[in-house]
């Protein structure tokens, strides 16, 4: 067999003199890096296997870990860096289509941090939440142009205390623990969860007041009882990770559990195609909108999600036409359990472009008002959460940031089943790694903190209820952005 | 740099009064009391709203229009005369004064629109006018109408508000509705168009404060036509209570209810369908919210109405003498007019009313809307 | 009420807890024919081998007579029972002891082989802290160069090491096939040989000692394919048999030892035994067995104890041993005899000394005997006890990770809850 | 009386919990690193942790109300206490005789090598407010609490 051009990715640093052999290591490492050697009679580890996921590190009981770059080198080449020659080896070797997991890790521009917040001074008074009320509480579904006194008539609304959904992440892709952790956490800080593509398990019925279940391109898990359960409804058209590019949980991931909540046999491989093969355009949107609104008897909100492409604006407004109450939209940053690393890399537009220039679009069509935008694709803390609202959105889907929360280390290598983490894993052994109680604290501390933060904002600006941030682009600045960006955002720059 | 350009933030003094009988007297009371908050202003704004005060033209629209040069009031009146009858062009009557040597060319027009303009708006009047208006100071460079109301007018211009009050000879007109506003701008207008009170059809506001949801508010009016071309406060507040009695037609307590609305958590203590009631105005119109500071004296034909932002970020005083209401930024610019039996501090939130007798609504159109009971309005 | 408990071992011990724990003001007395607190027999080899002092010797503390107000009767024999007045004549004090419960834990006396009558001044027993006492007083005064250890059985090796670790010529000789026959299988034994012959204990299996020389002490033994030992010193530990002389007349039905039922109540009712001296039914063998291991006394002491204070508790005899000999570790438990036909026997041997056998019956574990590493057999132990179907993990019961895990498999454990497993 | 419990869905296997374990009833009890790398013996654990490819399990004494190991000792060393309910060996009295390790049914005690002395989980009496097992477990799979069976 000809031997490998590829050298490890990591290098495992043990400082034997802090190593007391008790083995954690390797206990907690599924890739096997980590073994007892019966012979030398101590661990040794093995780094070719190693993701750098840090589960040895974080578990050593002396801190006798750590993992650092391969150090060897190419030849110094602005065009062929280091990850574009291994790739091609890799892809010499194997002939096939590179994965990966997680988001966009390529370095391009982010917006987010191309943004600043205003604060009063002197000609208004900015107000302390610690003294004074500040209102976050929204409300996503459709609303009427204007109020009618006359009737009771009210279109269904999700009611949210905090601006922030969990994105929709399929049961198959990721853990029961984790579909545990974000419904209660959701139904404690009366937020919404998503069950994304893979049905909703049983054992998660109870959290319906705070569920929203997806029905995607394979219709894995969609039935009446799934939409009973359920809050509010979201069509997946697409997703920032992967747009135009279905999705496939292999056979091996579809144990008992998974195959009865997808409704499959087990052990089969569950194929989502690109396209819903009902919804070859907007008019069929429509009908499976409105067909999802008759089996629900309009007592839901119907969401639909959609990635962020070049013809985002357009797009959107067509899905309000079509009946949406909600949108989301998800950014070329957003995450994923597997896709095609060049896809991942190269398809799509940033978030932030794509909200303003939805966010404009649909007010210069006079229906912003009527339906609720959700951006997504890589919020990573409340200031984030903030410019998004204030560039138009009604609240914001948060994915790799609640992953982060129940301990992922993107190490991006989802796809591969043996997270280390309990997460993208359904190997029994490794789910019991994720406690829900954990897992569900560590999700309602970080939204809560969230929650301070964003009151302490929006109180600098003196502001002291969310609506009056939406699409106050006033008080956003861009800094280190051209003219071009600076209108498309619909912001002054600094100083101005 | 003028108005409109630039968002400029400002401090003020306000004040208003009310006959609710409808008896008229002179705008010398009003002088008095907005001048004894010298100290509030700056120079750079003065202005009144004055109701009342043209009985004998009381149909016509009474336009007050500032011009640059004669050539723009040519053109502008070019303008005038293809879409409205007119029954009366004078120059606006003042005293000569050193403060403003550089006052611009200051003229009103009682007015009447032609049918044939009417008819692109079938007939309704209203949406004729403040479409005419906004037209106007949007697009015609120079010209600027910043009074449009029936048998009441706006003054306005860049100085100390009781030299603006002097200066126009207010002294010698008679009304039963008086509003006046002292401005502190951080920066210089520069141009009497940008002074208070701001007015549309007969719709008056002047206005402490900075509205924090500026932004907000403006890019939710243009979902319905409106063009903010000022870029204050007074403007957009000025077009949101245009947008919720005028053309949605929500009762006083509603609209109310949505500038101003109640704190999630004093819903809780209502009961159901009130509470979604109240909740669901407020989904519908979060972008209509006034956010941050901000204390207002909005008036019509029909009376006035003073507001106060929901936490109170701003001083609002109110005082009763029989038939007179006052309202002002402080205390003593009321007792300097008045010896009130009753005077309170209204709670943010909670609107003030002073409506003429039997009058249901500030809104003085065709249609009728039920009057609100303003008792809880606020809640 | 009135509890009389002759004997003052791990049964009377358990009798007395037993007792106490439901009745705290009845009175107790035991009568003892030792002149000792409470002490634990198997300790004395290891006071023998100078591993603990005398004040480990002691089974309870101090104060226990005195905590559990306990009327203690030291140095006195129970030389009569009389049930039909309910009470018991002691000597050399010549007191009647009068009962309403009696529980009788008299224990048992060394068996003395036919080859071995007659009084010789060298032939000591090693079964009492006196026996024990005596002969580390002889080991001084005498400087025996060869001592022999006549029995192969617990107390014999227990006796070879404790003098092997006292630095004698020590031989056991064994007249059964195998050392430990009671509890061991012919392979373990030979391990067993194997590890202490190592050590330098020489054994002697299957050759019963035929005849001795010598007239007031042991010269020579004889054994039965004609071999001669010489001899300085020979410790006689061929196995204990109940001490039922106290029993004259008293009318209990008895065979080796007093017949007891599963409360461990004799024929006669308000008259209890426990102990080296009780034979127990045993319902699933359909028998009565005697069973003189420690645990076993104290348990049956315990039963009977709480049972004379008027609880009803059933007895499950179990007879499990585990002598550590030299260092190496020796279990069982259950019953290993091959003499049935359709038992299953399964093992494993690795390295020279470690050893795991099972016995099963229709996938029932019967019993094991382990040499070498003992990790978890308790688990085991409690299989037999609990006469579980284990077929679902007859592969794992061999291996060094079996454990709770193993045993969830059988729905028997309850994610570590005190359950099914606790008697 | 209080009892460590596992809630083995969620035991992860690590171990940690016998190496603190170990530790605190080291030489070294506040201190890893110096109870295994100083101490002339290798520090041992009082409880067990059994893995096998679904699951895993960490157990330790179950202080028994019928406590086996009490009625089998031949030496009177381990007792039940009354007012704890916790079930402890005398470590000076223990001859290292194993008779307790073939009664306990659960198998959870051991023999340490080096003193020849039996070994139980005791609940940390005396050395922590509640059972380090329990504490350091990183996924709460350890709980101690109060439980009536």
């Amino acid at each position: 067999m000809a031997v490998s051009w590829r050298m490890p990715e990591y290098k495992i640093n043990r400082d034997k003199d802090r190593c007391i052999d008790c083995q954690v290591c390797v206990n907690q490492c599924a890739n096997d890096v980590h073994t007892w050697d019966e012979d030398l009679n101590r661990v040794v580890s093995d780094e070719s296997l190693c993701v750098n996921c840090h589960r040895c590190i974080v578990y050593c009981p002396t801190r006798a870990l750590n993992i650092e770059k391969w150090p060897t080198a190419f030849k110094d080449n602005a065009n062929w860096d280091s990850g574009a020659i291994k790739q091609l080896y890799a892809q010499a070797e194997s002939g096939g289509i590179l994965l990966t997991g997680m988001g966009n890790d390529r370095p391009y521009p982010v917006y987010w941090d191309n943004l600043l917040l205003n604060a009063s001074q002197v000609t208004n008074p900015s107000i302390d939440p610690l003294r004074e009320p500040i209102e976050i509480k929204t409300f996503l579904g459709r609303k009427p142009a204007r109020f009618d006194p006359s009737s009771d008539e009210f279109p269904p609304q999700m009611e949210l205390d905090i601006p922030v959904l969990f994105s929709a992440m399929s049961f198959g892709s990721v853990s029961l623990n984790v579909h545990k952790s974000l419904a209660r956490a959701a139904s404690e800080l009366n937020v919404f969860w998503n069950t994304g593509e893979g049905g909703l398990h049983r054992d998660l019925f109870e959290y319906a007041a705070n569920t929203v279940v997806q029905v995607a391109s394979g219709r894995f898990g969609v039935d009446a009882e799934m939409l009973a359960r359920a809050a509010a409804v979201e069509i997946k058209i697409g997703q920032g990770a992967k747009p135009g590019i279905g999705g496939h949980l292999p056979g091996e991931k579809v144990g008992n559990e998974v195959s009865r909540t997808r409704m499959i046999p087990p052990g089969t491989d569950a194929i989502s195609p690109a396209p819903h093969h009902d919804i070859y355009s907007i008019e069929d949107l429509r009908q499976l909108i409105f067909s999802l609104k008759e089996a629900t008897e309009y007592s839901k909100p119907v969401m639909v999600k959609v990635a962020a492409v070049h013809n985002i604006a357009a797009i959107a407004s067509g899905i309000a036409r079509a009946g949406a109450d909600v949108i989301a939209i998800d950014g070329f940053r957003g995450g994923s359990g597997a896709t095609p690393l060049r896809i991942r890399d190269n398809v799509g537009i940033p978030i932030e472009f794509a909200l303003a220039a939805v966010d404009t679009r649909l007010r210069e069509e006079k229906i912003r008002n009527q339906v609720s935008l959700v951006a997504a694709g890589s919020i990573r803390n409340s200031a984030d959460v903030v410019k998004a609202i204030a560039l138009g959105a009604d609240a914001v889907y948060i994915g790799t940031a609640a992953l982060l929360a129940l301990g992922c280390h993107l190490c991006q290598k989802c796809y591969t089943g043996k997270c280390n983490w309990g997460i993208a894993t359904q190997n029994p052994r490794l789910v019991s790694r994720l406690n829900p109680e954990i897992g569900s604290r560590h999700l309602v501390n970080l939204l809560r903190a969230w929650e301070h933060e964003i009151k302490e904002m929006l109180g600098g600006m003196g502001i002291n209820a969310l609506e009056s941030l939406r699409g106050n682009r006033l008080m956003l600045r861009g800094i280190g952005l051209n003219e071009k960006e600076l209108q498309i955002m619909g912001i002054k720059a600094a100083g101005e | 740099m003028r108005e409109g350009q630039i968002r400029i933030p400002s401090g003020c003094a306000i004040s208003g009064i009310i006959n609710r009988r409808g008896h008229g007297f002179s705008g010398s009371a009003i002088i008095n009391s907005i001048a004894l908050m010298h100290e509030r202003s700056n120079g750079m704004g003065g202005g009144f709203a004055a109701y009342g005060i043209y009985p004998g033209y009381a149909e016509y629209y009474a336009l007050h229009i500032f011009f640059e040069s004669e050539s723009v009031k040519a053109e502008m009146e070019k303008n005038l005369y293809a879409s409205f009858q007119i029954h009366l062009a004078e120059e606006i009557p003042t005293r000569k004064s050193r403060k403003f040597k550089d006052a611009p060319i200051i003229w009103r027009y009682f007015a009447t629109p032609l049918p044939a303009a009417l008819e692109r708006y079938d007939g309704d009047e209203e949406e004729f006018m403040a479409r005419f208006v906004l037209r106007v100071n949007s697009t015609l460079r120079g010209a600027y109408i910043f009074s449009s109301g029936k048998n009441m007018g706006a003054f306005k211009a860049v100085g100390y508000p009781e030299d603006v009050g002097e200066f126009y000879r207010l002294d010698e007109y008679k009304g039963y509705l008086w509003t006046a506003h002292g401005r502190f701008p951080t920066n210089t207008p520069g141009w009497w168009g940008g002074a208070h009170p701001f007015a549309l059809l007969d719709w008056s506001v002047v206005h402490n404060g900075e509205i924090s949801s500026y932004d907000a508010n403006r890019r939710y009016l243009e979902m319905f036509d409106y063009v903010c071309s000022l870029q204050t406060d007074t403007e957009v507040i000025t077009y949101l209570f245009d947008l919720l009695l005028r053309k949605h037609g929500l009762s006083l307590r509603d609209a109310i209810l949505v500038v101003a609305p109640p704190l999630w958590s004093r819903l809780e203590e209502l009961e159901k369908n009130e509470r979604e009631r109240i909740q669901n105005l407020r989904i519908v119109y979060a972008g209509a919210l006034l956010n941050g500071p901000f204390s207002i004296i909005l008036a019509t034909g029909n009376g006035l109405l003073a507001l106060n932002d929901r936490l109170k970020l701003r001083s609002l005083v109110a005082a009763e003498d029989n038939e007179y209401l006052y309202v002002a930024s402080e205390e003593a610019a009321i007792r300097v007019v008045a010896n009130p039996q009753k005077l309170w501090f209204p709670a943010g939130g909670e609107a003030v009313l002073g409506l003429l007798y039997g009058k249901e609504s500030l809104y003085t159109g065709g249609r009728c809307f039920d009057g609100g009971k303003l008792e809880n309005a606020g809640i | 009420m009135k509890y009389l408990i002759i004997g003052n071992s791990a049964a009377a011990i358990g009798a007395v807890e037993g007792i106490r724990s439901q009745d705290t003001d009845g009175e107790i007395i035991i009568v003892a024919g030792e002149n000792f607190h409470t002490y634990s027999r198997p300790l004395i080899s290891y006071l023998m081998a100078g591993k603990i002092d005398r004040n480990k010797m002691y089974y309870r503390p101090r104060d226990f007579y005195r905590r559990h107000q306990v009327q203690f009767y030291a140095g006195e024999k129970a030389v009569r029972i009389i049930p039909r007045e309910k009470s018991v004549h002691i000597a050399p004090s010549n007191l009647n002891l009068d009962y309403d419960r009696l529980l009788i834990t008299a224990g048992g006396t060394p068996v003395r082989p036919s080859a071995l009558e007659g009084n010789y001044d060298n032939l000591l027993y090693f079964h009492s802290w006196d026996d024990m006492t005596e002969l580390s007083a002889r080991l001084k005064s005498d400087h025996p160069s060869r001592i022999v250890v006549v029995g192969g059985g617990l107390i014999g090796l227990k006796a070879a090491e404790s003098l092997k670790l006292r630095r004698q010529q020590v031989t056991v000789i064994e007249a059964g096939s195998y050392l430990l026959n009671s509890v061991m299988d012919a392979e373990g034994a030979e391990i067993i040989a194997d590890y202490l012959t190592a050590r330098g204990i020489e054994i002697m299996v299957n050759n019963p000692v035929v005849r001795v020389e010598g007239d007031t002490v042991i010269n020579h033994l004889f054994l039965q394919n004609g071999r001669r030992i010489d001899c300085d010193l020979v410790i006689l530990a061929a196995g204990v048999k109940p001490n039922l002389n106290c029993l004259e007349g008293a009318g209990l039905d008895s065979e080796n030892g007093i017949l007891v039922n599963q409360s461990m109540q004799s024929s006669l009712s308000d008259i209890y035994a426990a102990g080296d001296i009780a034979q127990v039914y045993d319902e699933s063998e359909q028998e009565y067995r005697l069973m003189p291991i420690l645990p076993e006394a104290y348990r049956q002491g315990r039963t009977a104890g709480l049972n004379m204070a008027g609880g009803n508790f059933l007895h499950q005899g179990q007879v499990f041993n585990s002598i550590p000999l030299l260092g190496l570790n020796i279990a069982s438990a259950g019953t290993n005899s091959v003499t049935d036909t359709d038992l299953e026997i399964i093992q494993r041997r690795d390295g020279q000394y470690n050893y795991r056998r099972l016995t099963l019956q229709n996938q029932v574990l019967k019993g094991f005997i382990m040499i070498g590493d003992l990790n978890r057999c308790g688990i085991l132990r409690s299989l037999i006890q609990q006469q579980t179907d284990v077929s679902a993990i007859k592969n794992r019961l061999l291996e060094n990770d079996f454990g709770l895990l193993d045993i969830q498999k059988l729905g028997k454990h309850d994610q570590g809850r005190e359950g099914p497993f606790c008697q | 009386m209080k009892r460590v419990y596992n809630l083995s869905e969620y035991c992860v296997g690590c171990g940690l919990c016998e190496v603190h374990c170990a530790t605190i009833h080291s030489e070294y009890p506040d201190n890893i690193w110096k109870a295994y790398r100083l101490a002339d013996k290798r520090p041992m654990s009082r409880l067990f942790v059994e893995r096998n490819a679904t699951s895993s399990l960490s157990v330790q004494c179950r202080q028994c109300d019928e406590p086996a190991c009490v009625y089998a000792c031949i030496t009177g060393a381990i007792t039940k206490k009354s007012e704890t309910g916790l079930v402890s060996i005398d470590e000076d009295k223990c001859v290292g005789c194993s008779t307790c390790l073939i009664a306990c049914p659960y198998g959870l005690i051991k023999i340490d090598p080096y003193q020849k002395v039996s070994l139980k989980c005791d609940m940390c009496k005396d050395i922590a407010q509640t059972p380090v097992c329990v504490t350091r477990c990183p996924n709460e799979a350890l709980v101690c609490r109060e439980e009536e069976i």
